[in-house]
């Protein structure tokens, strides 16, 4: 151990490199218009998080609804106005509002941001030695567009009519009568949001290839780059279609033709003044082939986190690292081929509702052989408990959860009962929420130092761990009972309508009071974030003793980030190899000896 | 690739030559769609010649003819999902209920 | 004997119990993957402490039994993928009884309700034009000029069957989509303007036994929309009312004497 | 700073940054124009009846159209060429008659539409003109695309040439790249919606 400090210490008494224009570049090039990869990863995350909890701030309006229906919100629904909840009450329209952007914004604005947009960014070209993304300029461009994208989506809640309420999957033909703003800025947004992340994948993609530091091949990146690369593949090729459906959809709605409208349609007894001829359901389809490698995207980065998490925490190498690699890219390409699996109640015969039943079983192995294979790696560990680690562990079982969870769905007998229920939202929370968001916490704790030269708290990240594991259960844990309950999904009221729904009722406080203690087991993680920034504990290069390569670069790293260019002599998580004197053989340096 | 002056006329030669083949061939493919042909004849003659057209263009001005591994790679992988996509329409329609 | 404890709404129709079978099943599987793989990393974690192992080892686990328990899932999922699933939705969208042996209604989803449609005495459904719908008088825009239309039945949100005899749905929506979903009955099918799709179930348990059974005498099957259709989605509710086949062909009678008889059909549905 | 194989060749997987980049651009395009041929398809064959191309359209207008955009793609590859060969002037020349071809396409392109509008046919009258308005349409914004690109290079972007003439040929080839590409996309646009 001693010798790799030596080593360090003297790579950081070496001259830095000198790079140009660094001093010259003002503010603005330096901080805002930045084409550094880690500003603009910063920039993503930053705003990522930011829009997660706006994204939060609107559900916990929501929950207060399903909670106590039609009751008026305490302070807040004042401040609402009359067109969204007069006299402290929210309107349906309000409550449809939110539940679309409330998806809309965690998943576009939040998640995809912040995993890959914020640590892809940050940690990718570090990891394979380069000096910053292959396409600095793109990398800017792809930002400003998410920018723009987010504040698209953020201003139509005060369109006339309000924001898009026709859920985060906006199907026609509903999507095509709701308010005429709100859906139109929806659409815009997520032209924008599209091309951000396409410009994003084709610059990770690149950079990937491309600018992989000497003797780093492709089975010696760690699993996070073979996760962010194989997530850069689902969004440049599942994106366009999406991207051609929106066009369509703004077409629909601008110049009144009818992709998505069927001949026939009497909205309140007035026939629709349209040429008819479309087909509502080529929306879901060309939706739900972009949005289902979509929900890959959000998780597979997150298993890149765990894995590097949990490599460095248990001190010994990833169990299966290949293994893990060929399922991460046998779950990408499989990923595109699922697709209908959101759709067995449309009217789909035996044919192809088996192929797709089957195509998502199949899907489901390399789930669970990853899965495996990070519970293998454990065995024999020397586990260190540290803050990151717990996130990362954590992910473990409530990935499971959604994960299992997501087979009733995928069989399509077993669909029918389930389909569109609370179920459903409680598969896929357990994914993202208790899932790719604890991941994404693990990273920050894991990455914090690198990018700021300084450690968070570990006692206010453990007071921020604990109550956000049981509150995330008590959130999302009743949502599967009461979907086998049969309560239905977007209910204005949760459900009080119905007789059969009657018995599981009152859980819906109980997620309530969940969502609302969450909020509060935040609290430690933003005030442990801003202090942390410039008050917390300052590190040299490798705080967690690590072996990749993000952790030879200065912290934080100057722009162009390696004082020279690394050379990687093996692979990525070489600790505890016997008869080594540090316990670990990071990835650049030579031998030990 | 190497650009060598002698390599780049001999390139130029082919470039005109598929000029002439590309022209050819819109006027066939209009030509083609006076005749009336029954339908199914005329969409296959009709893609027929589009995907010639589309093969020279992607072959010797997109210069795939000469092109790295890597790129065929990409390219492979965006044809198989091309090939899905285009299956769509089967999924929306071939197979529903009660038809 | 999960199911106990899955909170599943009562089953009442003909295929019902094999479907929560199966739902069973699935959870079996899933909670032996579960409850096993959480016994194993709980030991870990407090085997493998840093505390109480300095030093980890290279090597690490062998991984045999893990490499039988994905055997084991793939298998799993392949018995209840030909087993069940296959067949159960076979059943569903293809072994559709004769119509003559079934009672066959359509149902047309619309914001914010259910119509519902019987062909009445001669059993063929009349003509519905879009142009012809009134949203007070003739919600359907049934054309009452044809011959077959004649004798129809319309009513909202009230679903008629009788019992032990198969039903089948025609569904469609005449403004945007809907979700249709008797949640006793699990069957739950989208309702999709352009399309009439069907379904069909064989009910099995009356209103009234079904009262006798939960000892609420309110109690009702409902018709619920599981698909969001705008900001009255959550009261689009209908009713399903199974009775025997008497009480049914009664019911029947009645309404034709409701809304044939001269001059009364426009007050009916208020 | 000045980032690896942007100029040259990475030698294990011999091509640029900016060839890869450009490839995989045009992969996602490749999906975009894949999702709305899919559509056309789906309308085509649930519509009850379907116009034949030329009942609406303008043949002999598209067919010149046609030959336009063929031209100006081996105008454009000649430009290439030309730096390959290291005269610029030759290449100004060419790179300047492709940009004139893609104006001289989006005007013939204006007229088409222009008497579509006078003959009150929009997007909205049928399905068949939603998707020829929507493809064509989107194709156009193509074309003007690769024109900014092209005049980029014609223009300002020729400061590169003379500080390294390789790299500003490789950068002309990628930009060719995409405007093959559009000419490609015609190539398949032309057939469906006017000849069949
Ligand atoms: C990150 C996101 C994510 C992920 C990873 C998944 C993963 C899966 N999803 Fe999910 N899904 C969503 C996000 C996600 N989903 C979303 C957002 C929706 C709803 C969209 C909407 O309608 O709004 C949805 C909806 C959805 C449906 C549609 C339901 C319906 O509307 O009726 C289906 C159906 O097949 C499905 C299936 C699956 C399957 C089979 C997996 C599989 O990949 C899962 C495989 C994983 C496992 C099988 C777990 C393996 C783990 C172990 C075995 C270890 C266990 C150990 C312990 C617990 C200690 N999902
Ligand atoms: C990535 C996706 C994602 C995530 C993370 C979440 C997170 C949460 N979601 Fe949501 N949800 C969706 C995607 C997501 N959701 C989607 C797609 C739908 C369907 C919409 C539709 O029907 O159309 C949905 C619907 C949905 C519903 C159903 C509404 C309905 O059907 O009517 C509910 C109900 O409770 C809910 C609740 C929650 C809760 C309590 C969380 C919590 O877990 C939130 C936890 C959040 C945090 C923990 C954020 C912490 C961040 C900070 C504190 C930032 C700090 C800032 C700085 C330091 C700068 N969600
Ligand atoms: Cu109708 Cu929801
Ligand atoms: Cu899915």
């Amino acid at each position: 151990m001693a010798e790799v400090r030596d080593r360090e210490v003297a790579a950081a008494r070496a001259p830095a490199l000198h790079v140009p224009h660094e001093e010259a570049l003002g503010f603005w090039r330096k901080y805002v218009f930045s084409t550094d990869h880690k500003v603009i990863g910063i920039q993503y995350a930053v705003t990522g998080l930011l829009f997660l909890l706006f994204g939060f701030s609107l559900m916990m309006l929501m929950r207060w609804q399903l909670a106590y229906p039609e009751q008026p919100l305490p302070w807040i629904g004042r401040l609402l106005g009359d067109s969204r909840a007069p006299g402290g009450v929210m309107l349906p329209e309000f409550y449809n509002q939110l539940g679309a952007m409330h998806g809309t914004i965690m998943v576009f604005l939040g998640v995809v941001p912040l995993a890959v947009g914020g640590f892809g960014n940050f940690v990718l070209p570090l990891q394979i030695g380069a000096p910053d993304m292959a396409f600095p300029k793109v990398n800017m461009a792809s930002y400003w567009c998410y920018f723009l994208g987010g504040v698209t989506m953020f201003v139509s809640f005060f369109a006339p009519g309000g924001a898009a309420q026709a859920g985060w999957t906006s199907y026609p033909p509903l999507a095509a009568i709701t308010p005429f703003w709100g859906q139109v800025l929806w659409l815009v947004g997520m032209v924008f949001l599209i091309t951000s992340s396409l410009l994003g994948s084709i610059n990770f993609i690149t950079t990937t290839i491309q600018l992989r530091a000497e003797g780093m091949t492709f089975f010696r990146l760690p699993f996070f780059v073979w996760a962010q690369f194989v997530t850069a593949f689902l969004l440049l090729l599942a994106f366009p279609p999406l991207e051609a459906a929106a066009v369509l959809q703004l077409m629909d709605r601008i110049a009144g033709t009818s992709f998505f409208m069927p001949s026939g349609l009497v909205v309140s007894g007035q026939p629709l003044e349209i040429s008819g001829g479309g087909s509502p359901l080529l929306w879901q389809h060309l939706f739900w082939f972009l949005a289902h490698p979509e929900v890959y995207v959000l998780i597979l980065p997150a298993m890149g986190i765990v894995a590097e998490v949990i490599a460095n925490n248990t001190r010994k190498p990833l169990w299966g690292y290949r293994t893990m690699v060929y399922s991460v890219v046998f779950l990408g390409f499989m990923s595109f081929i699922v697709w209908a699996h959101h759709m067995f109640l449309t009217g789909m015969g035996t044919t192809i509702a088996g192929f797709f039943q089957t195509t998502t079983m199949i899907i489901s192995v390399p789930s669970v052989i990853i899965l495996t294979a990070l519970f293998l790696s454990l065995w024999g560990g020397s586990i260190r408990f540290t803050t990151p680690m717990l996130f990362a562990l954590a992910f473990l079982p409530m990935f499971g959860i959604g994960g299992l969870t997501g087979l009733p769905l995928g069989l399509s007998a077993t669909d029918i009962h389930l389909h569109d229920t609370y179920y459903v939202i409680g598969h896929f929370h357990y994914v993202v929420a208790p899932g790719t968001i604890f991941a994404l916490f693990a990273g920050i704790y894991h990455w914090f130092p690198k990018a700021t030269g300084r450690k968070m708290s570990e006692f206010l990240g453990k007071l921020h761990f604990w109550p956000s594991l049981v509150f995330m259960n008590m959130v999302f844990f009743p949502m599967l009972i009461q979907g086998l309950a049969g309560v239905s999904r977007r209910l204005y009221d949760g459900g009080a309508m119905y007789t059969h729904a009657q018995e599981v009722l009152y859980w819906n406080k109980i997620m309530s009071f969940g969502a609302w203690g969450l909020a509060v087991a935040q609290l430690p993680f933003v005030v442990n974030f801003f202090r942390s920034i410039r008050g917390g504990e300052p590190v040299s290069r490798n705080p967690w003793e690590a072996t990749t390569l993000e952790w030879a670069a200065p912290s934080p790293p100057p722009h162009g980030n390696f004082e020279r260019p690394p050379v990687v002599y093996r692979g990525p998580y070489e600790y505890s190899v016997p008869g080594s004197a540090a316990g670990y053989l990071p990835q650049h340096v030579a031998a030990e000896h | 690739m190497d650009e060598h002056a002698l390599d780049i006329k001999k390139h130029v030669r082919i470039y005109i030559t598929v000029f002439v083949a590309l022209l050819a061939l819109t006027l066939i493919t209009v030509a083609v769609s006076y005749l009336h042909l029954p339908k199914v004849p005329a969409i296959a003659l009709a893609l027929l010649i589009a995907t010639v057209k589309g093969s020279l263009v992607a072959c010797y001005f997109m210069h795939l003819i000469s092109e790295r591994k890597l790129i065929f790679i990409v390219l492979i992988f965006t044809g198989i999902f091309f090939t899905g996509l285009l299956l769509l329409p089967y999924f929306t329609e071939m197979d529903v209920v009660g038809r | 004997m999960l199911q106990r404890f899955m909170f599943l709404p009562p089953a009442a129709s003909e295929h019902a119990p094999r479907l929560d079978f199966m739902l069973e099943l699935v959870h079996w599987l899933m909670l032996l993957l579960f409850v096993g793989w959480s016994v194993y990393f709980a030991v870990v974690l407090v085997r493998f402490r840093a505390s109480r192992n300095p030093r980890a080892s290279y090597e690490g686990a062998q991984g045999k039994p893990a490499k039988w328990a994905e055997v084991g899932v793939v298998i799993a999922e392949a018995i209840l993928l030909l087993g069940f699933s296959f067949p159960l939705w076979a059943e569903r969208v293809e072994a559709f009884p004769q119509e003559r042996e079934a009672t066959v209604v359509h149902v047309v989803g619309e914001q914010f309700a259910w119509n519902v449609h019987y062909p009445g005495a001669d059993g063929v459904f009349g003509r519905r034009d879009p142009a012809k719908v009134d949203v007070q008088t003739n919600p359907l825009g049934l054309d009452r000029s044809d011959p077959a239309a004649a004798d129809d039945i319309v009513t909202l949100n009230q679903l008629h069957l009788p019992v032990n005899r198969p039903a089948i749905i025609h569904l469609s929506s005449k403004d945007v989509i809907h979700s249709f979903a008797l949640w006793e009955m699990r069957v739950k099918q989208d309702a999709i303007p352009g399309l009439s799709i069907p379904v069909w179930f064989t009910p099995t348990v009356t209103t009234e036994e079904m009262r006798r059974r939960t000892g609420n005498p309110e109690y009702n099957f409902e018709i619920g929309c599981a698909q969001l259709c705008g900001l009255g989605h959550y009261r689009m509710r209908g009713f399903l009312t199974v009775e025997t086949p008497e009480e049914f062909e009664a019911w029947l009678a009645e309404q034709a004497r409701y809304q044939l008889g001269a001059g009364e059909e426009e007050e009916f549905w208020q | 700073m000045q980032l690896p194989y942007a100029a040259t060749a990475r030698p294990d997987t011999g091509v640029t940054n900016g060839k890869l980049g450009t490839w995989l651009f045009l992969a996602s395009e490749v999906m975009l124009f894949g999702a709305l041929f899919a559509t056309y398809i789906i309308l085509r064959v649930g519509a009850t009846h379907w116009p034949h191309g030329a009942e609406l359209l303008n043949v002999p207008l598209a067919t010149i159209n046609t030959a336009v955009l063929i031209t100006s793609s081996v105008t454009m590859v000649m430009a290439w060429a030309s730096c390959a060969q290291r005269s610029l002037g030759r290449f100004r020349l060419y790179m300047g008659l492709t940009i004139l071809l893609g104006a001289v396409f989006l005007v013939i392109k204006y007229f088409e539409y222009a008497a579509k509008i006078h003959h009150h046919l929009y997007p909205r009258t049928n399905t068949f003109l939603a998707i020829y308005f929507t493809l064509t349409g989107l194709h156009a914004f193509h074309v003007f695309g690769g024109m900014v690109l092209n005049a980029y290079f014609w223009g300002p972007g020729v400061r590169l040439w003379r500080e390294n003439p390789e790299w500003f040929t490789h950068r002309v080839e990628h930009a060719g790249l995409f405007w093959h590409f559009v000419d490609l996309v015609w190539i398949f646009l032309f057939p469906t919606l006017y000849l069949l």
